[in-house]
Formats: structure tokens, C-alpha cells, sequence
């Protein structure tokens, strides 16, 4: 038997395990893009929490938090990306660990 | 609102310009920005004091907090009374003179942007000490005009001299701004503000019994920082190696307005000083010595511009005496009237050297007079000035000092005039020496240009009539009134002609005989051509031990041993921790995440285990 | 549960109407485009080619479906349903008529309202991208990639001003629903101008109309799928159903963006002219086009006339008679004549469509660009400006 | 009906992410992640945040992750290699630190949140536009302004690194 309502602290333990999945993502993955969408996929995380809460206190800050997030990840989005891009152009890969000339 | 801050921006704009874009700009449109700021600033001092009239109490303009602490509140407050008045329309009236002066002057040297840039910038610093109403704003102006000093003085900075003379007045005035500033501390301490108008409310509310030591000591430590700026016993020593500096520079800061800050202060400060009478004697007995000493000095100097410079210091002297005797208004009396005569003085000299094309020894001039007439006139009128000649401006605010130190002190009276005819004996022996007799150099003297002679005309006209502005009847409600004592005056006015009636006679009438005084006079006339040795006794007694200390004990043993010996060490241990630190740096940013979660979940593990965060 | 079965009731009729009028807005734009050419277009398949639409489905599901063997085999397949559906969902919330009582039930002629409706077809909009830039990558094909990458920068670019636009008539009605904006253009300035936000909003108009030819890859801005320079940009490598699937998604974007510029510019269902006017103009429309086509199937031109053009123009005759029959009965009249207005409206505008496309050439790539962020960005930002000062300099 | 709809997208949402984690090609990934936003837009739809919804798909799914797409398409980015460097006790300690760092928090959030009723969808419906305007350009008009300041910066970034001198 399901209850209809669904106790808050389901979302929230949903935002940790897709936090978590973005964690693993960036630590995994070697592909620099993919690691940049682990990164938005912990915001999202993120921000479901910020949604939660706004619920949770009836209260709408918690969405202008989250739209705030969505705007720096655009921003975000536009200079790593643009980024990815030079540093691509210019070693011609994309896997991280290649990236390393300023290692030492 | 009378809007004051215009009067310091105007030429703070000017800096900003001609500082910044002076070196693409043509010499006319520096002169715009430059002369023109400073006439603003004039004109619009004059529309402020018109708008404000009699001004029989203090005008303040607030404009916004500037240091909020605990109870302290600083703010950047200007303010105008009468010795504020006074003061403005000295310091843009004489500077707007002189900044026309300096385009004739300057004409041909380099660096002229950068000249203009830095006199503008001294105005703005001078007119926001001028306005300020509180210690720390005025401390703000007073080291700014220092700052001015020396960029000036340095000006030919290719010359070893002039950075040396610039080094040599900025270090010598740190000794009087650290005196200043423990006064400004010890005022915070006391009086809890900095504000002129609560702090002399409170210190006129003291009970004596308990006042009198704190202010006697905040008294003294002002007197430090004044002697400091306005170069008295000890601290003199920086102002004749100023004059290093081009003319103007020594015309507007080093005689007219920059070294009389610290008789303005001590003005400005009167109600803590007429409540310690100990620092008043001080004050006086230091401007007596100074002017006595100063003008022994100046009657053996050859440099035209160290015979003024010496002057300068003797004048100076004056003031402090008039201020310490209690005749404050005297005192800004003969610092109004020394600004129009001491910079005419200048001026002319400064004429004087550019006809001559850089000469500075009177040795080499004489019979100037035949090549340029207005200069020789303007500066006779500024010598007449000084030396107290009747009904000149010198006469009556030298009189008004002297007659104030007779109440105080006959000695000190008589001192006073023995000093008089000194300094007359030697602006003449200067003018007879270089106008009269037989040309002795081997430039071409030539007269200067309207730009120049213009200033000295009119400065020439308010040497000998500035007189009659009766600067102690405006002050009155601000001081104590004067007294008057006609005897008095007319005795040091006689002994002042009879200063210029040696000095003719040494000069014009026997030559021969001042180099058989001087010889005959042998000792005491090479201790005095030598300035009593103060700047050899000073490095023997000061500079030298400081430096041996400081490389001995200071260098090589707490320096280099102690605190090299410390961050060495950190150094060397730092990289042995860095050295098993490193394995932890792979430069795998995966790796680093991988900590931070580790981090995480340990900080997790912490709260679950205190039971929640709550 | 009375919900759910009127829902899938009218989840059914417009699923039925729209795909049916899809395949069918195809074969008027065959014939349109062929009058404007001179020529008379599909004309084999029944009569005047009007089961041509039926014969394409037919073939396109018989045919073979190749998939190529270097293709990314998952993403090929998803890329067409996924367009086609993102194309589809944004119907779900428009609009097509006022409140209607039908027997015991009362409901709006639309699947559902959101209160933000508007932002709704928004999101689903720019999603669409997906489908075709991903059928262009996972063809593995660098034609078809061009098409894609072409695509997906071209509709991030154009959704500027299109947000732009539509956000004018936004802050005029104050609402993010369709419904209140179709509510909001009700009633008419001084007794017979219209107050359709067109005419305040024109300059928005033409803007959200240029911007959503691009959005919907329409000539002149059909730079993804260009002919001569790249095949056929993203579906080269597509056929049978999922070629089929890419055209209807196009189709049902075409119709998804006429039918907001009606609710948000042309008043929706709303008549243009004031109530007992309007009233007539259906029935003379009809039974006028009727007797065109029976005066016509009297003097036939070729042999099949006879037959066909009295049939329509019956048909069309009976449909002005219904009209007419609805004046008397208040329930159809409000379906009939919402329907009438509202369909008239994107009809036009689909018209607009083709002919655009009959008409234009194709823009440059680089021209695209330009035109959408030096011409129509800052135009619908000034716009938007412009609208913004006035709503707050007339509101209280 | 609720716990339904969080049932049926919590998993989608999480079958996503593990997809986004797993999958060897950028492009999977990226559509994982847009499998991922869009599920939590219904979510956000759910806890009454309409606006934020729409807001996610226009700004997330739309923008940005075109933007993603775009750039991986440009770069035709291939699958990535296999072969992990570094030693397999790391994997397993990584993966062991993940399941500790999400039953940590489980347990956190479980145990320590005060019990309340749970979410209804429509009981709160307080995240429309209409609020969130009203909210934005009155207590967090600075923050707003700071943040178009952001992205104009962002913008001129991006110019100024894809420019072709560089």
C-alpha cells in the first residue's frame, strides 16, 4: 500500500543519491565533458533540495535560489565549454588526465 | 551649502588631468588646466567668504562618516571661520600668483606637466589641511603637503643634491609628524573625538588642576610636529637644502604657505595651548632662538635663495614667538604679510636666476639694477617690507608680534628687535649685493617676462599695502585682542633702518669694509658662514650612531641572524613537511575529489555520531 | 475518474483530427505550392490527388526500413520519436475554443490548462532540438551532422527572440496562461477594432513569425535539411517511418507555432468583427465556395469535374447549412464558430507558410546568424522595451 | 497517485544518473542527463514549483544542455578508452566511499529531520511565476542585477576564449 503523500525527506534523500552520482561521475570519468555534466548533475541535486525546502517551508526563496543556480550554470556552461573548446583546439584531446603540463 | 569641497577638488581635478594626461598634453593647455583649476578655486573662495560674510561663528559643512569605531566617529567635515578665511584667501590668492609665475619660470625646463601636476596637488592637500575640521583630516592634508615637498624639492631628481635635500626634509619632518600623531593619539585618548570644535569645547571645560598635565603634553607633542613643518629649533636643518627645489616651489611651499602650517596649527590649536602655560613659553622661547639664530645665519649666506631660505626660518620664528606669547592673531598677521613679502622675496630671486640663467651666488651678480628694473624695484619693496620699514605690511605685524612679546617678556622684546635689524641688515646686504656696484658674472642678465614680472607687481603692491588689512582687529573674536604699544614699534622700526643704513654702508658706501669686519671678525664669521656646523654636529651626534647602530645591531644581528635565522628556518622545515606532504599531490584532480569526499563523509560520520546538527 | 475519461475522450478526438490533418497539411502544401508554380500538383490518387496523403502512409509503413550499419543504432532509432513526440506534446495545452456545456458536462475545448501554459510550449519547444540534432550525429555522417549542429545553433539562436516576443504580450495581458490571454484580446477598441494584441504588438508579431519559420526549419530557414549543399541535411540517412516521423514532427511544429501566434497575437477564437456579423460570415464563406464548385461541376473543364466538384460543393453547402443551423442551437454555435475562427486563423497562417516557402530562397549560414543576433534580437529586445515602459508607465 | 509519480520519476531520474555515471559516450551521458533534468522538472511540478519547472527545461534541458550537445557534436568527442590508471583497491575504496557517503546522509536526513506531513501535489502551490517575480525584483533585486552582471561577464568570457588567436 502506497500513501499518497510522500514524506519530504524522500526528495531529499533522492538529491543526495544524485549528488552522489555526480560525485562518482567526476572522480570516474576522464572524458573533461563529462565530467563538466557530473558537475550540472550535482547542482541539479542541488537544487531539488532547494526545491524541497521551499515546499517543506512554504516559502518561494528556496526556487529564486535554484533559478540563481540555473543561472550560473549557464554561465558556467558558456565559459567551460568555451574553454573545453581552446583546449581542444590546442591539444587536441579531451581526456583530462592528458591535460596534465601543469602538473609539476 | 556653500559647496567647500569644490575649493580643494578644483585643483585636485587640475592634478588628475595634468598628472595623467599632462605628458600628451601641449604647454598652453597644461597652463589651462593648471593655472585655471587654481583661479577656480580662488574665485570660488572668494564667492564662498562674500556668501558667508562677517562669519561670526564657525561654518562646518558635514559630508559623511569616514571612520566608524567604537565610539570614535571621524568624518570628513570642512569648516570656515575667520582664521580659516584668512588662510584661504592666503594660500589660493598667493598660489594662484605664483602658479601664473611658474609659466614664465618653468618655461624651459622638463618635466613641466609633472611641475604643474605636483603644485596642483600641493594646493589640493594645503586647502583640505586649511579647511579640515578635525586632527585627522588636517594630519591628512599636513602629510600630503609633505608628500608635495618632497616630489618638489626632488624635482630635478637627476641631481644627487636635490633627491638628497628632498630625503633630508621628508625624513626630518617624520620626526615632527611622529610627535603630531602621538598628539593626535593622546586627544583621542582624552577627549574620546578629533573633532576641533568637541575637543576644544572639552579642553576649555577642563578643571586646570587636571587639564593641565595632559594638555601640556598634547601641547608639547603638537609642538614637535609644528617645528617639524615649519622648520624651528632642531628641526630647521631640512629647509635651507630645500631650496634645491625650482624657485616657485620655494616661493609657495617653503616661504608661503606649506612651512606656516605649523604656526596655522598651533593657531588652530590655541585653546589647548592657553591652557598650558608651559607649552606657550616653549613655543615662544623656540620661535625666539630660532629667529635670533636663523638671521646670525643669513648675514653671511652668499646663495640668494639660502640668504631667503635662513630668512624664512627667522620669520617663522616670529610667528612662533607671537604665538607663544599668547598674540595668536599677531602671529597669523605677520604669516599673511611674510606670504605676500617672503614670496615676492623669492619671486624676485627666482627672476633674478632665470635673467641670469641658473646663478644662484650673490658673488657673482651685481648691478642688476640697469637690466631689470622691475624686478629690482618689486624686490626692494618686498626688503623694505621685511625689515619693518614704517608703514610697509612688515612693520605692522612685526610690531604687532614684538609688541606682544614685550607684554610677556622684555627680553624677549628686545631679542626680537636686535633680530630685526639683523634681518634687515641682511635682505639689504642680498639686494645691495646683487643690484648695485659693478656686474661681476658672465651670463647675459636679462629682464624676465610679463608673466613673471605681473605677480611680482602685484605682490609688490601687497607687501608694502597689505598692512592695512587689519587681520588682528578680524581675528578679535577668535583671540585674545592685541595689545598696542606705539614706542615700541617705532623703536624696532628705527632699529630696522638702522639695519639698512650697515648695510649700505657695508655694501654701497666701503665695500672694503665688510671683508676686514669679516676678517677681523675671523672665528665667529666662519662659525656662522658655516651655519654653526648643526647639519656636521647632527650627522656626528644623530645620523651616524643610527647608522652604525642600525647596521651593527639592527642588520647584521636581529636582521639578518634573528629573523633571517626564523624564516629560514620555517622555510627549510616547510619543505621537509613538503616533502612527505607531496606524495599526497599526484595532480590527479580526480584524486583531490576523492579526498574531499573522503572529507565529507568523515564531517557526516562526525554529526551522525554527535546525534544531529540541531 | 469522470476526469480521466473526459480527458481521454478528448485526448482521442484532437490526436485523431491533428494527425489526420497533418498528413493532409501535407498534400495542401503539395497543391498550394504547385498553383504558385504553375503546375497542378498531386492529382493521380482520387480525385484532385485527395487520397494521395492516405497512399504516402501506406508506403512509407510498407517500406523497407534501412537502417544504415554505421549508424549509433540506439540514438538513430530514438531521434525521429523523439522529435515527432516533443513536436506533439505542446498540443496538450492549447487551446481551440471557450467553455462548452454538453449535456451534463461542462469543459473547455482544450486537453488541459496549465497556468503556465505559455512557458510550457516554451520548454517543450526547445527541447525539439534533440531530435534532430541527434538524428544528425547518430548517423554518422558528416552531412547529416552539419545538419544537426546546424540545427541545434540555429535554434538556440532564434529561441532569443522568440522568448523575446512572446513575452510583450505577456506583461500586456498579465498572464502566463492562454486561456486568459485569449480572454484578455475579447471585445473590440471603439465597437469594431479588434483588440487582438497584433496591433499594438505588430513589430513582435513579425518578430515571433520570423523567429518561428526558424524554429520550425521552414524555408527560408531550412539550413539543416538544405538539398543542394547537404543531401538532405539530418535525415539523409532516414527512411520508411522514421523519415515519415521527421516530417510529421515538422508538420505538427508548424501547426504548435501557428496556433500560439493566434492565441497570443490574433485573438484566438475570437471573430474579428463584432458578434451578429460574425455570426453570418461562416455560413457566406461556405455556401459561397459551395456554389462556386457546383457552378463549376455544371461547366466541368475535364471529365472527372462532373462528378467531384457537385460533390463538394454539396458538401460545402450542407456545412453552411449546419452553420446556419447553429445560430438556433447555442451549444454548436460556440463550438462551430470557435472552431471556424480559430482554425481560419492558423489556417492563414499555415498558408503564409507555404507560400513563404514557395517564395523565398534559402538564407546563407552565415547570413542566419547575423540576421538573428544583429536584426531580430536586438529588434525584439527594443520591442520589448518599449512595451515594458509602457505597461509600467500606464498600470497603476 | 503522488507517490506514483515520484516513484515512477525518482527512478528515472535516478536510472539516468546511473547512466550518466556508466555510459562511455559523451553524447549517452549528455542524454542521460536530459533524461535526468526532465525528471526532476516533473518532480519540481510536483513540490509546486511550476515556474522552476519550466524554468529547468528552458534554461537546463534547453540551453545549456544544447550547448553541451553542441560542443560534443563540434568536437565529434569519441567514446572514452577503457582502461582506468591507478589501482583497482582505488575503484573499490571509491565505490565504498560512495555507498558510505549515501547511507551517511540517508541516515542524516532520516533521522534527523523532524516528522512532517508529506508532499501533496497541489496542497502548495506558491512557485509561480507571479511569486517568484514578485520575489525577485524586490528582496533579491541586488543578487538579480549582481547576476546579469555575471552573465554579461560569462558572455564576453566565452568571446573573448573562442575567439581564433588564441
Amino acid at each position: 500500500m502506497i500513501h499518497n503523500a510522500v514524506p519530504t525527506t524522500w526528495y531529499l534523500i533522492l538529491s543526495a543519491i544524485l549528488f552522489g552520482l555526480g560525485v562518482a561521475g567526476f572522480i570516474y570519468r576522464r572524458n573533461i565533458i563529462t565530467v563538466f555534466m557530473s558537475i550540472e548533475l550535482m547542482l541539479n541535486a542541488v537544487n531539488l533540495t532547494f526545491v524541497t525546502f521551499s515546499y517543506e517551508l512554504k516559502q518561494v526563496d528556496g526556487h529564486i535560489f535554484s533559478f540563481f543556480v540555473m543561472v550560473v550554470a549557464a554561465a558556467e556552461a558558456a565559459v567551460g565549454l568555451a574553454i573545453i573548446l581552446t583546449v581542444f583546439k590546442n591539444r587536441h584531446t579531451l581526456m583530462i588526465d592528458d591535460i596534465s603540463s601543469m602538473k609539476y | 551649502m556653500y559647496s567647500l569641497w569644490l575649493i580643494p577638488i578644483f585643483p585636485f581635478l587640475g592634478f588628475l588631468v595634468n598628472g595623467l594626461f599632462g605628458r600628451r598634453f601641449s604647454k598652453p593647455l597644461v597652463n589651462l588646466f593648471a593655472v585655471g583649476s587654481v583661479a577656480l578655486a580662488f574665485l570660488w573662495v572668494v564667492k564662498t567668504l562674500l556668501g558667508l560674510g562677517a562669519l561670526e561663528t564657525k561654518y562646518v559643512e558635514h559630508y559623511f562618516t569616514w571612520i566608524q569605531s567604537g565610539n570614535l566617529n571621524i568624518s570628513i567635515d570642512f569648516a570656515v571661520d575667520r582664521l580659516t578665511a584668512v588662510m584661504l584667501m592666503v594660500v589660493t590668492g598667493v598660489g594662484l600668483l605664483i602658479h601664473i609665475y611658474s609659466i614664465g619660470y618653468m618655461a624651459h625646463e622638463g618635466g613641466y606637466y609633472r611641475f604643474f601636476a605636483y603644485l596642483n596637488l600641493f594646493m589640493f592637500f594645503m586647502l583640505v589641511l586649511v579647511l579640515a575640521q578635525n586632527f585627522l583630516l588636517l594630519f591628512v592634508g599636513w602629510e600630503g603637503v609633505g608628500l608635495c615637498s618632497y616630489l618638489l624639492i626632488g624635482f630635478y631628481f637627476l641631481e644627487q643634491y636635490a633627491t638628497n635635500a628632498g630625503n633630508k626634509a621628508f625624513i626630518v619632518n617624520r620626526i615632527g609628524d611622529f610627535g603630531f600623531s602621538l598628539a593626535i593619539f593622546l586627544i583621542v585618548r582624552q577627549f574620546g573625538s578629533l573633532d576641533f570644535t568637541k575637543v576644544f569645547t572639552a579642553a576649555g571645560t577642563m578643571p586646570v588642576e587636571a587639564g593641565v598635565g595632559i594638555l601640556t603634553t598634547i601641547s608639547l607633542l603638537l609642538l614637535v610636529g609644528a617645528t617639524g613643518k615649519s622648520a624651528q629649533i632642531p628641526l630647521y636643518v631640512w629647509l635651507p637644502d630645500a631650496m634645491a627645489g625650482p624657485t616657485p616651489v620655494s616661493a609657495l611651499i617653503h616661504a608661503a604657505t606649506m612651512v606656516t602650517a605649523g604656526v596655522y596649527m598651533i593657531a588652530r590649536s590655541a585653546a589647548l595651548f592657553t591652557h598650558a602655560p608651559i607649552a606657550m613659553d616653549t613655543v615662544a622661547v623656540i620661535g625666539l632662538a630660532t629667529a635670533f639664530f636663523a638671521a646670525t645665519i643669513g648675514l653671511a649666506q652668499t646663495d640668494i635663495k639660502k640668504v631667503f631660505a635662513y630668512s624664512t626660518v627667522s620669520q617663522l620664528g616670529y610667528m612662533f614667538l607671537g604665538a607663544g606669547v599668547g598674540a595668536f592673531s599677531a602671529g597669523i598677521f605677520h604669516l599673511m604679510t611674510h606670504a605676500f613679502f617672503k614670496a615676492l622675496l623669492f619671486l624676485g630671486a627666482g627672476a633674478v636666476i632665470h635673467g641670469l640663467h641658473g646663478e644662484q651666488d650673490l658673488q657673482q651678480m651685481g648691478g642688476l639694477w640697469k637690466h631689470m628694473k622691475i624686478t629690482a624695484i618689486t624686490l626692494l619693496c618686498a626688503s623694505f617690507a621685511i625689515s619693518g620699514f614704517p608703514f610697509t605690511s612688515g612693520f605692522f605685524s612685526k610690531d604687532a608680534i614684538l609688541v606682544g612679546a614685550y607684554a610677556r617678556a622684555p627680553w624677549m622684546y628686545w631679542v626680537g628687535v636686535l633680530t630685526a635689524g639683523m634681518t634687515a641688515f641682511y635682505v639689504f646686504r642680498a639686494w645691495f649685493l646683487a643690484f648695485t656696484g659693478e656686474y661681476r658674472g658672465h651670463a647675459h642678465p636679462h629682464e624676465s617676462p610679463l608673466v613673471m614680472t605681473g605677480p611680482l607687481m602685484l605682490l609688490a603692491l601687497l607687501s608694502l599695502g597689505g598692512g592695512f588689512i587689519n587681520i588682528p582687529h578680524w581675528l578679535e573674536p577668535m583671540f585674545a585682542e592685541a595689545p598696542e604699544n606705539p614706542t615700541l614699534a617705532w623703536i624696532s622700526a628705527g632699529v630696522g633702518i638702522l639695519g639698512i643704513a650697515l648695510a649700505y654702508l657695508f655694501y654701497v658706501a666701503r665695500p672694503k669694509l665688510a671683508d676686514s669686519f669679516a676678517k677681523s671678525m675671523g672665528g665667529l664669521y666662519t662659525l656662522i658662514y658655516n651655519k654653526y656646523f648643526v647639519d656636521e654636529i647632527y650627522n656626528a651626534t644623530v645620523v651616524e650612531p643610527m647608522v652604525n647602530g642600525s647596521r651593527v645591531v639592527l642588520w647584521r644581528g636581529v636582521d639578518a641572524g634573528l629573523i633571517d635565522g626564523i624564516v629560514n628556518g620555517v622555510g627549510k622545515e616547510s619543505r621537509g613537511l613538503g616533502r612527505v606532504l607531496r606524495l599526497l599531490q599526484s595532480g590527479n584532480i580526480r584524486s583531490y575529489a576523492a579526498w574531499i569526499v573522503l572529507g565529507s563523509v568523515a564531517v557526516l560520520l562526525f554529526i551522525g555520531l554527535m546525534g544531529g546538527a540541531r | 475518474m469522470n476526469f480521466l475519461i473526459l480527458s481521454l475522450i478528448k485526448a482521442a478526438i484532437v490526436a485523431f483530427v491533428l494527425l489526420t490533418a497533418l498528413a493532409y497539411l501535407q498534400w495542401i502544401e503539395r497543391k498550394v505550392i504547385a498553383h504558385i508554380q504553375l503546375r497542378v500538383g498531386p492529382y493521380r490518387v482520387g480525385p484532385h490527388g485527395l487520397l494521395q496523403p492516405l497512399a504516402d502512409v501506406v508506403k512509407l509503413i510498407t517500406k523497407e526500413g534501412v537502417i544504415p550499419s554505421h549508424v549509433n543504432k540506439l540514438f538513430y532509432i530514438m531521434a525521429p520519436w523523439m522529435a515527432v513526440v516533443l513536436a506533439l506534446i505542446s498540443i496538450a495545452v492549447i487551446p481551440f475554443g471557450p467553455e462548452i456545456t454538453i449535456g451534463p458536462v461542462t469543459t473547455w475545448m482544450q486537453l488541459t490548462d496549465l497556468n503556465m501554459g505559455i512557458l510550457f510550449v516554451l520548454a517543450i519547444s526547445s527541447v525539439g532540438v534533440y531530435g534532430v540534432a541527434l538524428g544528425g550525429w547518430a548517423s554518422n555522417n558528416k552531412y547529416s551532422l552539419l545538419g544537426g549542429l546546424r540545427s541545434s545553433a540555429q535554434m538556440i539562436s532564434y529561441e532569443l527572440p522568440l522568448g523575446l516576443a512572446i513575452a510583450a504580450p505577456l506583461l500586456l495581458a498579465n498572464t502566463l496562461s492562454f486561456r486568459e490571454m485569449v480572454n484578455y484580446q475579447s471585445g473590440y477598441w471603439l465597437g469594431f477594432i479588434p483588440r487582438w494584441n497584433v496591433i499594438p504588438e505588430i513589430l513582435g508579431f513579425v518578430v515571433f513569425l520570423i523567429a518561428g519559420f526558424a524554429e520550425t526549419n521552414r524555408v527560408p530557414f531550412d539550413l539543416p535539411e538544405a538539398e543542394n549543399e547537404l543531401v538532405a541535411g539530418f535525415h539523409t540517412e532516414y527512411s520508411s517511418m522514421k523519415f515519415a516521423a521527421f516530417f510529421m514532427a515538422e508538420y505538427a511544429n508548424m501547426v504548435t507555432v501557428t496556433a500560439v501566434a493566434t492565441l497570443l497575437f490574433l485573438g484566438g477564437w475570437h471573430p474579428p468583427f463584432p458578434e451578429p456579423y460574425s455570426d453570418v460570415i461562416p455560413i457566406l464563406v461556405f455556401a459561397l465556395s459551395g456554389l462556386i464548385a457546383l457552378y463549376h461541376g455544371l461547366h466541368p473543364a475535364r471529365r472527372m469535374d462532373k462528378f467531384t466538384l457537385p460533390a463538394v460543393g454539396l458538401l460545402f453547402l450542407g456545412i453552411a447549412a449546419i452553420f446556419g443551423l447553429s445560430l438556433f442551437v447555442p451549444t454548436l454555435k460556440a463550438i462551430l464558430m470557435a472552431l471556424f475562427w480559430f482554425c481560419g486563423k492558423i489556417g492563414i497562417l499555415l498558408f503564409l507558410f507555404i507560400w513563404v516557402r514557395a517564395t523565398l530562397p534559402r538564407f546563407r549560414y552565415d547570413q542566419l546568424m547575423r540576421f538573428a543576433w544583429i536584426f531580430l534580437f536586438p529588434l525584439s529586445m527594443l520591442n520589448l522595451f518599449v512595451t515594458s515602459l509602457v505597461v509600467a508607465l500606464t498600470s497603476k | 497517485m503522488t507517490a506514483l509519480i515520484f516513484f515512477i520519476f525518482a527512478g528515472i531520474a535516478v536510472f539516468c544518473g546511473v547512466s550518466l555515471v556508466v555510459q562511455k559516450h559523451p553524447i549517452a551521458s549528455a542524454l542521460s542527463l536530459i533524461g535526468v533534468m526532465g525528471s526532476l522538472a516533473v518532480l519540481y511540478l510536483q513540490l509546486g514549483g511550476e515556474f522552476i519547472a519550466a524554468a529547468q527545461m528552458i534554461v537546463y534541458a534547453g540551453a545549456i544542455m544544447v550547448l553541451f550537445v553542441f560542443v560534443i557534436m563540434l568536437l565529434n568527442a569519441g567514446a572514452e578508452g577503457t582502461s582506468l590508471e591507478g589501482s583497482p583497491f582505488a575503484k573499490y575504496l571509491g565505490i565504498f566511499l560512495l555507498a558510505a557517503f549515501l547511507g551517511l546522509i540517508s541516515f542524516i536526513i532520516q533521522a534527523m529531520l523532524p516528522a512532517r506531513p508529506g508532499v501533496v501535489f497541489g496542497e502548495w502551490r506558491g512557485g509561480t511565476a507571479l511569486e517568484i517575480g514578485r520575489k525577485l525584483f524586490t528582496a533579491y533585486l541586488l543578487p538579480f542585477e549582481v547576476t546579469s552582471v555575471l552573465i554579461l561577464i560569462a558572455i564576453l568570457g566565452a568571446i573573448v576564449l573562442a575567439r581564433k588567436e588564441i
